[in-house]
């Protein structure tokens, strides 16, 4: 009576015995890497070698140093989201904590600002001026820099948590309301104007590469700063998430919240402290992603939230909480990163790349589908399987 | 003798190669009660999904009436005219009675898809007559109590025209009062010439009601028969395949003289009022009260999830203001509620992640903060399962809702135990759970209070209460109405306190303790 | 298992892999040695887009070039990732239109290290430390003539009288919208004895939004009689409001709004044609492209790997004065005559 | 006594979001007369019709537990098909309406399909066909602008009975809707999915169907809503429709509905959402304010609104619970 209820029977598996045996070891390996939950990674490695055969500039050393110049700033929003995501909640706010702290750390270390542009802005003789932001020019310019933008980060996020947590208000509404605020801030601010003249070690976060590779056109480089960044702080969330009690904490708040409470989880600071570490991730996001455009701009990021929740969830990450994995967040944005690439080397149009990326994704979600339903046995059917 | 309306036929069903029903064969004669008993997971409620078009038969198949029937969906089964009434009552708490009636189809306006509200609230008014339920069709579910939700989907199984009523473990949350309602009722269908299949985990209630009992072990008809074959000890023997004498653990300890909890003059306007009571060590304390006396809510009060406006709760001689589930169980308290899926359990969890879950702090390892010593953990949430005899087969990986009731509890239990409490609050710890998970669920309290724990065992069944406490309370309308000591314990007399303030007052009730 | 579910994704898998080489495999047909140009775009919303977009991409594709087109979407990052991928793919030379001049210093950077001749359309990088082929036009020098002669109408009109303007701004974080502005009120401040604070109005560059506020804004002061909009593409809302409110009105007509705005697409020729607009800034489209387009040609044929030259589109302001000469020198009306 | 205050209270918590949306005119009232005036509110409501059609759709999807981010990408790629075919072979306005709704019909039919067949969560797949169809409208339109001619803008400036026509298909949308939604089987069947599909599994409800009709209903007003918006506008340029989701998904929860699904209602709820935000907007550029500081101040109105609504939420439970006590 206890035993899960589906209407579907079991689809006996045709007729075993006369199955010779190599197919018997082909369904094994086969269900093995389907039922992985490594999965898109085999997938993303299989899709690259398929392609790498007929694109053999697929694999060159320049694509390979592009895409993990790609992968690691965006790894790193993924990795800040999934904590929202399993909390249960959605942090839609990245983008805009993005914008917010892009500005406000460049016009803390630029070291000028053209008066012309810049005359206009609320802050200009308080806090900035021609000879820049108050850490501008000096020799901590980028920590201090950096250290200010991750923390402002942080505290948006907390802010977002509390709304959620204390005042009870929808996840989606507060993120989607404080979206709008901030980036409406981070413009109102700057008077749209980019912020440049940034020092040359921020720069560098986003820039420079460890080892350069010869090429035909110029050196290579092979990783990038921001790999140290982001491997940094997969293996923090790692052990967040695997080896502390805040970890358990945030996977019990996900799954049940109220029986999380009654178990004595202080389920609002867990919440806020998962939108914090978005917060956090976003601003870190936009050191990289900043350092790499050299400036600071109120527009940083304003595309690519749908880039980071369709990484999430096709890594696995669940939407309704209690469910996700430092890794899963790599495959996602592996998979993404490789997809959209792919398609640029395919020189298709650029509508047909929308096309082609909506139906990528569309396939993807239902291999997952029938990788759970084979997992299940059984069919739950009027049901969508989460992924 | 008439023809069997209903007959399953070499039935069969397995679960990941595990068979969870063999070979049933089975036969109900119309207008009769079949009582179905069984321990949790022999199979009972599989058999009953598959009548009710819920899941699919393996092998096998069932005649109804004589003619094979086939089971797709529950519409069909509906269709068919079998109305299943499962123990979570399958209902839309948002919306209205009405629209819980006719959800797969309203009455309309002629060939318009609009409906026929007038009609819709005639015909939904006779079916709640038929079930004597005089209440306006129009209200929202979510303001019924749970005996008048169970009689709302009786109306809507018999609107239906259903001539085959299944009904699933229909008395958990129901008052003894709604249960008398409910057994009347049934009585009255089974006169009426339908049939009822009967699951319950009471056995009183089944050789009550029944007319035959089909006893169900390891997904096997063990033994059928008309009720005069049966008594209670006869069905438990059946159940377990062998013999229980008692239900209940003898009690040997005895409760000390110190206070660990001390509850004075506790109120809150609507609630409860001028609560006072002291637990000892060693004492094990029934809480009985009808649905709706302000049992849960005290217990929820008590462990600091809920705010209270006057009073205090001291534990071991600390007052404690600003209370809240975190700083209970650090002050040493333990809360079981009632409500497992809601409030007890990550059902999507593994056993040992929900074991785990209130001793996470004792499980620091000092040298970096905030980190877990795993290996602890785990040895002690080991242990844990190994005491309690949880049977998973694999502990670390399978999500605990494919648990049966009884081990799910266990594992409710086993995670505040892992907290080391001193006071547990255990509300509702046996629902929906069999016999023989009973006794050991009795046996892990009455461990604890040889131990030296103080418990406070809330509970709407009396007998139970009766076999396991030291002493009892009574509440009704939010206040303590009796104090029982175990020699002064008396049915008659514990129920009629129950009953305080509910005979004295009109039905409607004064604005009762709001202020 | 289920071996049914397992063969339809094993299927599937197949499927996409035979789709994607397919389609990987038609493309590689097209010749190694042929000349490859990436044309990177930040998108494209506006007639002034659509319009340069094809002339680059058909004049390239005449001379037998082939072409990669990127939609970057307006994401400056999306931008960056997108032209290292094409220098990956080793094109011979990069036309970009910005998002904006900062992120434009950084692709260029990108370019030039890998020795790829790169072509900066329309928004100038911010600064001059990484060489490239520019061609820019000011945006707020043009705006400004357009207003200046709107402003001069209105002098002559008004007798003395002030007026009331408004302006649709664009998006604001966009660096074009921001200079329209800035002509916009250089001439206000110009003239302070004929104007009064002007009404501004946002549109982000959407036509619903501009359609909304600008009713918005007529409403609350529905006595404007001098409008400018950063964008010709918005016109036909600016119509939709105004129309109903009896104030879209010809030039000689009463209750004429004078009207002004800047692109000088098709749309704002026919307005200018019909005597409904009073002045267009125009940048000159098809200069920009044609200049543009010889430079980096010029650059790959004697093999300058980071050339620099930075070449201006001088723009004007089309004013009903000067359109019996000057309009074919819009491109709006060569779109529409080239039809 | 008590329940008096009790009940004046519930009553004013109940209509949280008819009092901020009165609060907000009137302060906006305040600082520029001119907003007071009946013009004003039949502008706020013409520019709030094509978002308010294209929310009610989305309330029906959020109602049964979906989302369909797909919206804006539908409303595109209808308004561009319909547009090309009256660019081409002049078709009159009528079926190019029908071809509008046709290519809505489509959209929602697919999204219906992959949820309801496929059993892929809905966040995906229209997240999917989001990006698929705006691809797909660029390559109709070659991301040109299309242009509609007189006919159709001729419908957005008409009058019915003095009430706008874009009013007028937006008040009847939600008259069809808030029928379907309250007064049909289906519509008790959407709300009886969102509480709990495997529930209404159990009931005898048609999940597959119930499903898969809120996603078509969904994608036939959302390219409603854009020939709508098109009629006002004149053309479609490659933009149209972006965020639009977001918009119609914030008037459906500024209007009460859960994204969990089962709570909500069209009428006054979604009406009210999209009507809030619109006023906001229009009073800010009725009041003047600064461009820069505009979109902080919407945000902070509508953070407001959400916050009321939950606050009203969390005391009307804790009065609820009390309420059950005293029936008994």
């Amino acid at each position: 009576m206890d035993r899960p209820s589906g209407d579907r029977p079991v689809q006996s598996s045709g007729n075993v015995t006369s199955q010779t045996r190599i197919a018997r070891l082909k369904e094994v390996v086969i269900g093995r890497a389907l039922l992985s939950d490594s999965f898109v990674l085999y997938l993303s490695v299989a899709y690259f070698v398929v392609l790498w055969v007929f694109l053999p500039r697929l694999g060159s050393a320049r694509n390979l140093s592009n895409l993990s110049s790609n992968i690691w700033p965006l790894l790193v929003l993924v990795i800040g989201q999934m904590f929202v995501l399993i909390v249960g909640g959605i942090d839609l706010s990245q983008t805009s904590i993005m914008a917010i702290t892009s500005v406000c750390g460049a016009l803390m270390i630029t070291s000028g600002l053209d008066p012309e542009l810049f005359a206009a802005n609320p802050l200009w003789g308080v806090f900035v001026g021609e000879q820049g932001g108050p850490a501008g020019g000096s020799v901590a310019a980028a920590p201090v820099g950096i250290a200010f933008m991750l923390a402002i980060g942080t505290l948006i996020g907390s802010a977002n948590g509390l709304a959620v947590a204390r005042l009870k208000m929808p996840p989606f509404m507060v993120t989607l309301v404080s979206m709008f605020f901030f980036s409406g801030l981070a413009i109102c601010i700057t008077r749209s104007e980019n912020v440049r003249n940034l020092p040359d070690a921020f720069l560098a976060i986003g820039q420079n590469y460890l080892g350069r590779v010869p090429t035909a056109r110029g050196s290579v480089g092979l990783v990038p700063y921001s790999f140290f960044a982001a491997l940094a702080l997969a293996v923090a969330a790692w052990f967040v998430l695997a080896r502390t009690i805040l970890g358990r904490w945030l996977y019990a708040v996900g799954m049940n919240r109220r029986a999380a409470t009654v178990s004595g989880v202080p389920t609002d600071r867990v919440i806020v402290w998962a939108y914090a570490v978005s917060g956090f991730c976003a601003a870190l996001g936009s050191v990289l992603y900043s350092s790499r455009l050299g400036a600071g701009r109120p527009t940083l990021g304003e595309n690519v939230l749908l880039d980071i929740i369709g990484a999430a969830v096709i890594g696995g990450i669940s939407l309704f909480g209690g469910k996700g994995k430092v890794r899963w967040a790599f495959y996602g944005v592996l998979f993404f990163v490789l997809l959209d690439s792919s398609l640029y080397m395919l020189n298709l149009k650029f509508y047909t790349v929308n096309i082609v990326k909506g139906v990528v994704i569309l396939v993807a979600a239902l291999l997952d589908v029938l990788r759970n339903r084979i997992r299940l046995g059984w069919a739950p059917t009027g049901r969508a399987v989460t992924a | 003798m008439s023809e069997p309306i209903l007959q399953f036929e070499h039935v069969s069903k397995s679960f990941f190669g595990a068979m969870a029903l063999t070979d049933i064969t089975l036969a109900v004669r119309p207008g009769m009660v079949l009582g179905l008993v069984g321990e949790n997971g022999a199979g009972k409620s599989t058999l009953m999904n598959i009548l009710g078009g819920v899941i699919a038969s393996d092998e096998g198949q069932i005649r109804l009436e004589g003619r094979p029937y086939s089971t797709g969906s529950p519409a069909e089964a509906t269709r068919a005219g079998i109305a299943f009434i499962h123990q979570e009552l399958n209902l839309f708490s948002h919306l209205s009675i009405l629209d819980n009636l006719f959800i797969d189809g309203f009455p309309r306006i002629g060939r318009t898809p609009l409906i026929h509200r007038r009609e819709a609230v005639r015909r939904a008014k006779e079916a709640l007559a038929a079930v004597n339920l005089s209440i306006s069709p129009r209200t929202r579910v979510d303001r019924l109590t749970p005996g008048q939700k169970q009689l709302v989907e009786i109306a809507k199984a018999l609107h239906g025209g259903a001539q085959i009523i299944i009904f699933d473990e229909p008395t958990t949350s129901l008052t003894s009062r709604e249960t008398e309602r409910l057994f009347a009722l049934i009585e009255r269908l089974r006169r009426e010439g339908r049939t009822i299949l009967y699951i319950s985990h009471v056995l009183a209630d089944v050789l009550r009601l029944a007319d035959e009992i089909a006893v169900l072990r390891d997904g096997k008809v063990v033994r059928t028969g008309p009720k005069a074959e049966f008594d209670i000890n006869a069905m438990i023997a059946a159940m377990v395949g062998r013999q229980v004498d008692q239900l209940h653990p003898i009690r040997r300890g005895k409760p000390a003289d110190k206070v660990l909890m001390s509850v004075a003059g506790v109120t809150e306007p609507g609630i409860v009022k001028d609560i006072s009571f002291d637990l000892h060590e060693g004492e094990i304390l029934g809480l009985f009260g009808l649905m709706g006396s302000g049992r849960t809510e005290l217990g929820r009060i008590l462990f600091g999830l809920d705010p209270f406006r006057s009073g205090t709760i001291d534990m071991c001689g600390q007052p404690r203001r600003r209370r809240t589930a975190r700083r209970s169980i650090a002050a040493g308290m333990a809360f079981v509620t009632e409500d497992r899926r809601e409030e007890g359990l990550l059902m999507e969890a593994p056993v040992t992640e929900n074991m785990a879950l209130v001793a996470l702090p004792n499980c620091r390892r000092n040298r970096v903060p905030g980190t877990l010593d795993r290996l602890a953990l785990r040895r002690s949430v080991d242990e844990m399962i190994a005491s309690l005899k949880i049977k998973c087969v694999s502990p670390r990986t399978a999500a605990v809702k494919s648990l049966s009731g009884g081990n799910q509890q266990k594992t409710v239990i086993g995670k505040w135990l892992l907290g080391r409490p001193m006071v547990c609050i255990l509300d509702e710890p046996t629902r929906g759970i069999d016999v023989g998970a009973r006794y050991e669920v009795y046996s892990i309290i009455n461990d604890l209070a040889d131990r030296g724990n103080g418990l406070l065992c809330i509970s709407s069944e009396l007998e139970e209460l009766m076999g396991i406490c030291d002493s009892l309370l009574v509440m009704s309308k939010g206040r303590i109405c009796g104090r029982f000591r175990r020699d002064e314990f008396d049915k008659e007399r514990i129920l009629a306190a129950a009953f305080e303030g509910h005979l004295e007052r009109g039905p409607r009730g004064s604005s009762g303790a709001s202020n | 298992m289920n071996m049914g579910k397992l063969l339809l994704i094993v299927a599937l898998l197949g499927a996409f892999g035979v789709v994607v080489g397919g389609v990987s495999c038609s493309r590689r047909g097209s010749g190694e040695d042929q000349l490859t140009i990436c044309f990177g775009f930040q998108d494209l919303e506006t007639e002034f887009w659509v319009a340069g977009h094809k002339a680059i991409t058909e004049t390239l594709r005449a001379k037998g070039i082939r072409v990669l087109e990127r939609n970057a979407n307006q994401d400056a990052n999306r931008q960056l990732e997108q032209i290292r991928d094409a220098i990956a793919q080793e094109v011979n030379g990069i036309i970009i239109i910005p998002q904006d001049g900062e992120s434009a210093v950084t692709i260029v950077g990108e370019a030039n290290r890998a020795g790829i001749p790169i072509a900066v359309f329309n928004r100038p990088p911010s600064d001059r430390s990484n060489p490239a082929l520019v061609i820019v036009a000011d945006n707020e020098k043009i705006a400004d003539e357009a207003v200046a002669y709107m402003a001069k109408v209105a002098r002559e009109k008004g007798k003395g009288r002030k007026w009331k303007p408004l302006i649709v701004v664009g998006d604001l974080g966009d660096r074009n919208a921001v200079a329209r502005r800035k002509g916009f009120f250089n001439v206000m401040e110009r003239n302070p004895d004929l104007f009064e604070t002007p009404i501004e109005v946002p549109s982000k560059w959407d036509p619903a939004t501009t359609l909304a506020n600008l009713e918005a804004a007529l409403q609350a002061n529905p006595d404007v009689d001098f409008l400018f909009t950063s964008s010709d593409f918005l016109y036909p809302q600016i119509k939709a409001v105004l129309e109903p409110l009896g104030k879209w009105k010809k030039i000689d007509e009463p209750g004429h709004v004078i009207l002004g705005g800047l692109d000088g697409d098709s749309t704002a020729y026919t307005l200018m044609k019909e005597g409904y607009v009073d002045a267009t800034g125009v940048q000159d489209l098809f200069f920009e492209a044609n200049t543009i387009m010889e430079a980096l040609l010029t650059a790959i044929e004697v093999g300058q790997k980071t050339p620099e030259n930075w070449m201006e589109d001088p723009g004007f302001a089309l004013t009903q004065e000067n359109m019996a000469e000057r309009a074919d020198e819009m491109w709006g009306y060569r779109v529409l005559h080239d039809e | 006594m008590g329940s008096l205050r009790q009940g004046t209270l519930t009553a004013v918590l109940r209509n949280v979001p008819i009092l901020m949306f009165a609060g907000t005119f009137v302060v906006f009232g305040l600082l520029t007369p001119r907003f007071l005036e009946y013009q004003s509110l039949e502008n706020i409501a013409k520019q709030a019709s094509y978002i308010g059609i294209i929310a009610v759709g989305e309330t029906v999807v959020l109602l049964t537990a979906g989302i369909d981010l797909s919206v804006g990408s539908n409303m595109y790629v209808s308004a561009v098909a319909a547009g090309l075919l009256m660019e081409r072979f002049a078709i009159s306005p009528l079926p190019a309406l029908l071809v509008c709704l046709t290519v809505g019909l489509l959209f929602g039919l697919f999204n219906a399909f992959a949820v309801t067949r496929l059993h892929i969560i809905p966040f995906v797949v229209t997240l999917a066909t989001q990006f698929a169809g705006r691809g797909l409208g660029w390559m109709l339109s070659k991301s040109r602008a299309v242009t509609f001619p007189q006919s159709v803008t001729g419908l957005g400036a008409a009058e019915l009975l003095g009430i706008p026509a874009p009013v007028v298909i937006f008040a009847v949308v939600v008259l069809l809707a808030w029928v379907v939604l309250t007064r049909t089987t289906l519509g008790r069947q959407i709300y009886a999915v969102g509480h709990g599909l495997e529930a209404a599994r159990k009931a005898g409800v048609d999940t597959r169907r119930v499903q898969a009709t809120a996603y078509i209903i969904c994608g036939v007003l959302a390219s409603l809503g854009g020939f709508v918006s098109v009629a006002q506008l004149g053309n479609v340029n490659s933009g149209f429709g972006q965020m639009v989701e977001f918009q119609a998904i914030a008037a459906a929860v500024l209007g009460g509905a859960s994204l969990f699904g089962g709570i909500g209602n069209v009428f006054p709820g979604t009406v009210l959402g999209a009507l809030l935000i619109q006023m906001v907007w229009a009073g800010l550029v009725a009041t003047r304010t600064d461009l820069y500081l505009q979109p902080l101040i919407a945000a902070a109105i509508i953070f407001l609104a959400v916050l009321l609504d939950s606050v009203r939420n969390t005391v009307l439970a804790r009065l609820g619970r009390h309420n059950i006590r005293v029936e008994e």
